[in-house]
């Protein structure tokens, strides 16, 4: 799948709270096909500490209009000057990078995202809805406010909630939702993206259950196209590069996870 | 008037290479080439400096191996590659057929392991040159320490010259107090041009964790950050030396580069400045030829050393 | 919940120096003092590092004097100056007051001639301590050379020393290969503190005129640019010695400055961040005990060298 | 005179051409006094390659609407970022810094300014004006278009203008304008702004003539507060400041220049 850099036309940038916001870019040109998992790396103009890119999984892809979308949490310095983005402001990303996720065998799949982690399993839930697949959504935050766009999935399958302080949905983290409190799960695939320790937990108790879990990693970048062998990640076989390997990973792969 | 359409010529000569223009990307910044194939042809370049090769497979350093600094980046990679036998069986097949010129990058911890890479690379025919680094500031053994005093730099590049008949580069530390001294010794050994500069010893902390940002605690600084620095060294440098020299170091655009011609490189390598922009060296050839045709100079080697101190 | 409010203790000693904070301003970049009372109440402060005092006026180095780099700046004062005598009659009456520790920065290209001022300073009541400044870059002879090599840095402190009964603080040079090494023959000789760093030696052209952007060629270089190279010097220095250390280079805020203060500096300095802010120490010893509050440490000290390096 | 710090509002931004622009500034506070040929340290945020501050001339003040105006020609990355400021964005400025023009002896000035040296001469012709004093300006450029807004200083006095390539005015260089052709000249003093070779000629002019002349210099400023001595000038009584005992100086104490 060959990469490209393309300068996208913000078209529109949503303020969903102060720390959230979703950037809704038009490409100048034909963008190639863009695979759930993917990410890009964007260039932040005009910002004096941030010199290298910042890595964004693709939130949302329209092809017929050659639109895509980023959802993304203000984390500091760079994200704070994306959020500042308006229309007709350009951005500019390398694109598409990574792997993606894998298609599962059974028929059943549940998504998490904890927090913006929920940003590439829109792309996700879609995909194997298209397929025939069976979709269960769980989002987790730290409060309310960070549950981000839960209905939107709901054309997908079934959303379920999560916050630490309960202010919506179940109480607790993700692993302690109720969907997981029966002997035997439905799911023969679970997704996770989000916090290291809430992946971790997944992972743990995907495996606890016999359920094959991907995670997307979210390590440190510099290139992201391989290069600069930053970002890597121990699996079995060695180190990877979780920008052209990953960042989705089986976490049956991961040395540090077992 | 006609002379104005005539296009510059870019070419230059670091030893037995012929470079189509000065213009080369720096080791471990480019991976081998295919990396960048998406994005440039990089039969356009000067040449490529491969990742660095050892004689064994290394799997380099714990994450985190990078951190952002003020228009530059930490990085402490420390030499994760698959070997020089790897090397030769799976990278040389999908690069040899390149138009430009590919060096081999070349480090290990003891003088025996630089030999046997070197005398391992000699036959391939792609590979007309080898820049042996001793001065990875990211390893433990070895790495930066042959780089830092002119007898440890003397020795092995007498070693390896000794099994290596193609063109030697030597790639210069910069966390020294006299370069100039370092880069004398290496030619009197039989380099045939030094390189420089690798990084810069650098170090970030995480104050809210109250840790050092890398796994290593202190790592190499490259980027914009560190051109004064580099600049400075290149040009006493190729005023210490007779043997070609090619200058790094933060450079970005075809302004950086011509800085680094004017102080006195024959040829400049591009490193961090690849992972802002993969198209930027292609830029830079672009930018050179533009600064000749606008100064109305035929030929690239008409600026190189040209600075003028009055 | 109580000792949430109560304010952390910010104050540190450097030998005999008791510091209100530990920020102070870096020698040359803060005047004297009264150039930025308008900005500021100088008093709060932890120390001010005086602009460098000579034996005899010297006029400095010819304009141009400075150039802009990524992130940082060049600059080739060379030590301008109206002299040690000069200072006593018509500076130090106007600082004599202040009530937040004033160091004056001495620098010659002699032994005699720094052990001339540093005996001229030491009736001076108010300045309790001066900083040896054997590592400036801008100056033909002496400056550097006396911080590049440890006998040389050793023999300056030593007859310095002999002269000089109060705190003195040698501020080294870090275009050096082994910086902990002339700390340590420093501290040998009776060192009550070392600072570091001073500028890097750097370089930058003007393309268009493919001349040398400053009138000295080469100059120093400041600024966050030089903040990964500064804290990876301070942090084996604060480990080689047991003397306290006094950290600087491209320090812009309080994060900065706690990043000094955990790899092992017990105060720190500010330089070029004065002229882009010219208020800006203010808000980094308000930063300070904002994450002393927010930490909930009770004293600077406790922060002071406590990087976790597991 | 205390110089402060303060945040100044963008309250309009006429560009004037493709090169020039003047940038008129609200201030928050009372702004302390300023004097003509004094200047302000602007601070270029989200520039990557823009760390120091940008010495301006004060153009225009309107003490009663707490303004200010800076004019502003486009030299590099700094003065570029500052052309996209609009309405509504912060400049944050230390002023007012260094010395001012000195006021006549005689009763009538001639002010030369080059290109966007003559920023500064607008407040001066205003304060010479108010003094009651003669005053004839004279504009120099390389074409009509570095000719910047001749007609505001006709409520002042005479304006005269030379272009490089008589695109307007007179052809040729300020020095050779017909101003000069007589043998006694009838000012009794000379100020000038511009590019050092057309100063250097002013002040050879004014010499000649037995003139008394004061030129602002330009030099490269990193603090613009005296701290620093980078900005320095060699004068006969050994460096100054152009920062702090400039930018204006008299020509017979500037010593290269004699
Ligand atoms: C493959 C991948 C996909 C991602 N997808 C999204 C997404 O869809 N939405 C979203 O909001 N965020 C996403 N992130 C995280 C996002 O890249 C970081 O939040 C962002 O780079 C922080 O930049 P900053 O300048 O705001 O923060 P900084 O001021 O640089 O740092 C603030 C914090 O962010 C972390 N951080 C900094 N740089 C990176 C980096 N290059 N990669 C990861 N973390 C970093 C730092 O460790 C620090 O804790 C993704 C990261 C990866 C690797
Ligand atoms: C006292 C004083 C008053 C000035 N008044 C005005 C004014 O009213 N209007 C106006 O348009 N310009 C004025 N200038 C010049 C203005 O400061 C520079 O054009 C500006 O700093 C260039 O910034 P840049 O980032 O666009 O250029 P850069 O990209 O930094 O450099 C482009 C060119 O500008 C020159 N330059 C860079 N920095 C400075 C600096 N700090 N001082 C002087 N020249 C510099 C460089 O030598 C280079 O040739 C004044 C300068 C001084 C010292
Ligand atoms: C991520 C990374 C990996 C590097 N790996 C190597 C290497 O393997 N061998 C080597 O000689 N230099 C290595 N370098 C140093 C670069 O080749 C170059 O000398 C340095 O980065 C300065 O140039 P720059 O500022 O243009 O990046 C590496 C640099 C970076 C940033
Ligand atoms: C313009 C300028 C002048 C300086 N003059 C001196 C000096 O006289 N004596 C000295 O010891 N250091 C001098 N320095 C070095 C600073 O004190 C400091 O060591 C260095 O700038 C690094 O800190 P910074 O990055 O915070 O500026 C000077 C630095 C600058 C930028
Ligand atoms: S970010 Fe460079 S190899 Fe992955
Ligand atoms: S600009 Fe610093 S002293 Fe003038």
């Amino acid at each position: 799948m060959k990469r490209t850099i393309h300068d996208f036309r913000v078209y529109q940038n949503d303020h969903l709270s102060n720390d959230y916001f979703v950037l809704y870019l038009d490409c100048p040109e034909k963008m190639p096909e863009i695979l759930p998992g993917q990410f890009v790396q964007a260039l932040v103009e005009h910002s004096p500490a941030t010199y290298l890119r910042r890595p964004f999984s693709v939130y949302h892809v329209d092809e017929q209009l050659n639109r895509m979308a980023l959802m993304i949490k203000v984390a500091g310095i760079g994200t704070a000057a994306l959020m500042k983005l308006s229309a007709g402001d350009t951005l500019n990303l390398i694109y598409p990078l990574g792997n993606s996720f894998e298609m599962p065998e059974g028929d059943h799949a549940l998504l998490i995202g904890g927090g913006v982690g929920i940003a590439p399993m829109y792309m996700l839930a879609k995909r194997l809805h298209d397929l025939g697949k069976k979709v269960d959504v769980l989002i987790g935050g730290r409060t309310s406010k960070d549950i981000i766009e839960p209905n939107l999935y709901r054309e997908f399958g079934n959303v379920h909630i999560t916050t630490d302080d309960g202010s919506l949905g179940e109480k607790g983290m993700v692993t302690q939702h109720s969907l997981f409190s029966g002997e035997n799960l439905p799911f023969s695939k679970i997704y996770a993206c989000g916090p290291d320790p809430m992946m971790r937990a997944v992972s743990n108790l995907a495996k606890s259950k016999g359920i094959d879990c991907e995670v997307s990693l979210e390590n440190l970048m510099a290139c992201g196209i391989g290069a600069c062998l930053c970002c890597i990640v121990e699996t079995n076989e060695g180190n990877k590069t979780s920008c052209v390997e990953g960042p989705v990973f089986n976490t049956r792969d991961l040395k540090a996870w077992q | 008037m006609s002379d104005s359409i005539i296009k510059p010529d870019l070419s230059v000569k670091v030893h037995n290479l012929n470079l189509k223009n000065p213009v080369m990307t720096a080791s471990g910044t480019f991976g081998y080439g295919p990396e960048f194939e998406d994005f440039m042809d990089v039969n356009l370049l000067g040449g490529i400096l491969t990742k660095a090769c050892t004689s064994k497979n290394r799997d380099g350093n714990r994450y985190p191996r990078m951190a952002e600094t003020p228009m530059g980046m930490l990085n402490s990679v420390g030499l994760q590659n698959k070997g020089v036998d790897y090397f030769i069986q799976n990278i040389y097949p999908k690069i040899k057929d390149y138009t430009t010129e590919v060096i081999v990058n070349v480090s290990d911890s003891t003088v025996e392991g630089y030999m046997e890479v070197a005398e391992k690379l000699l036959p391939l025919e792609k590979i007309s040159g080898i820049e042996l680094n001793i001065s990875c500031p990211n390893v433990k053994e070895g790495g930066m320490a042959f780089g830092t005093s002119c007898p440890m730099a003397a020795s092995v590049t007498k070693a390896v010259r000794e099994v290596y008949s193609k063109t030697l580069i030597v790639k210069l530390s910069p966390n020294v107090t006299n370069i100039a001294e370092i880069a004398r010794a290496v030619e009197d050994e039989g380099a045939d041009s030094v390189s420089l500069i690798n990084t810069l010893l650098g170090m970030a902390i995480d104050i809210e964790k109250r840790k050092p940002m890398l796994s290593t605690i202190t790592g190499g600084l490259s980027g914009p950050a560190v051109k004064p620095v580099a600049l400075r060294m290149v040009w006493p440098v190729a005023n210490a030396v007779k043997i070609p020299v090619i200058g790094m170091g933060g450079i970005s655009n075809a302004s950086d580069a011509i800085e680094f011609l004017l102080a006195g490189a024959t040829a400049i390598q591009v490193g961090t400045a690849n992972f802002i922009d993969p198209a930027v060296c292609v830029k830079i050839i672009d930018g050179i030829e533009d600064y000749l045709i606008r100064h109305k100079f035929s030929s690239v080697n008409d600026i190189i050393g040209k600075l003028n101190i009055q």
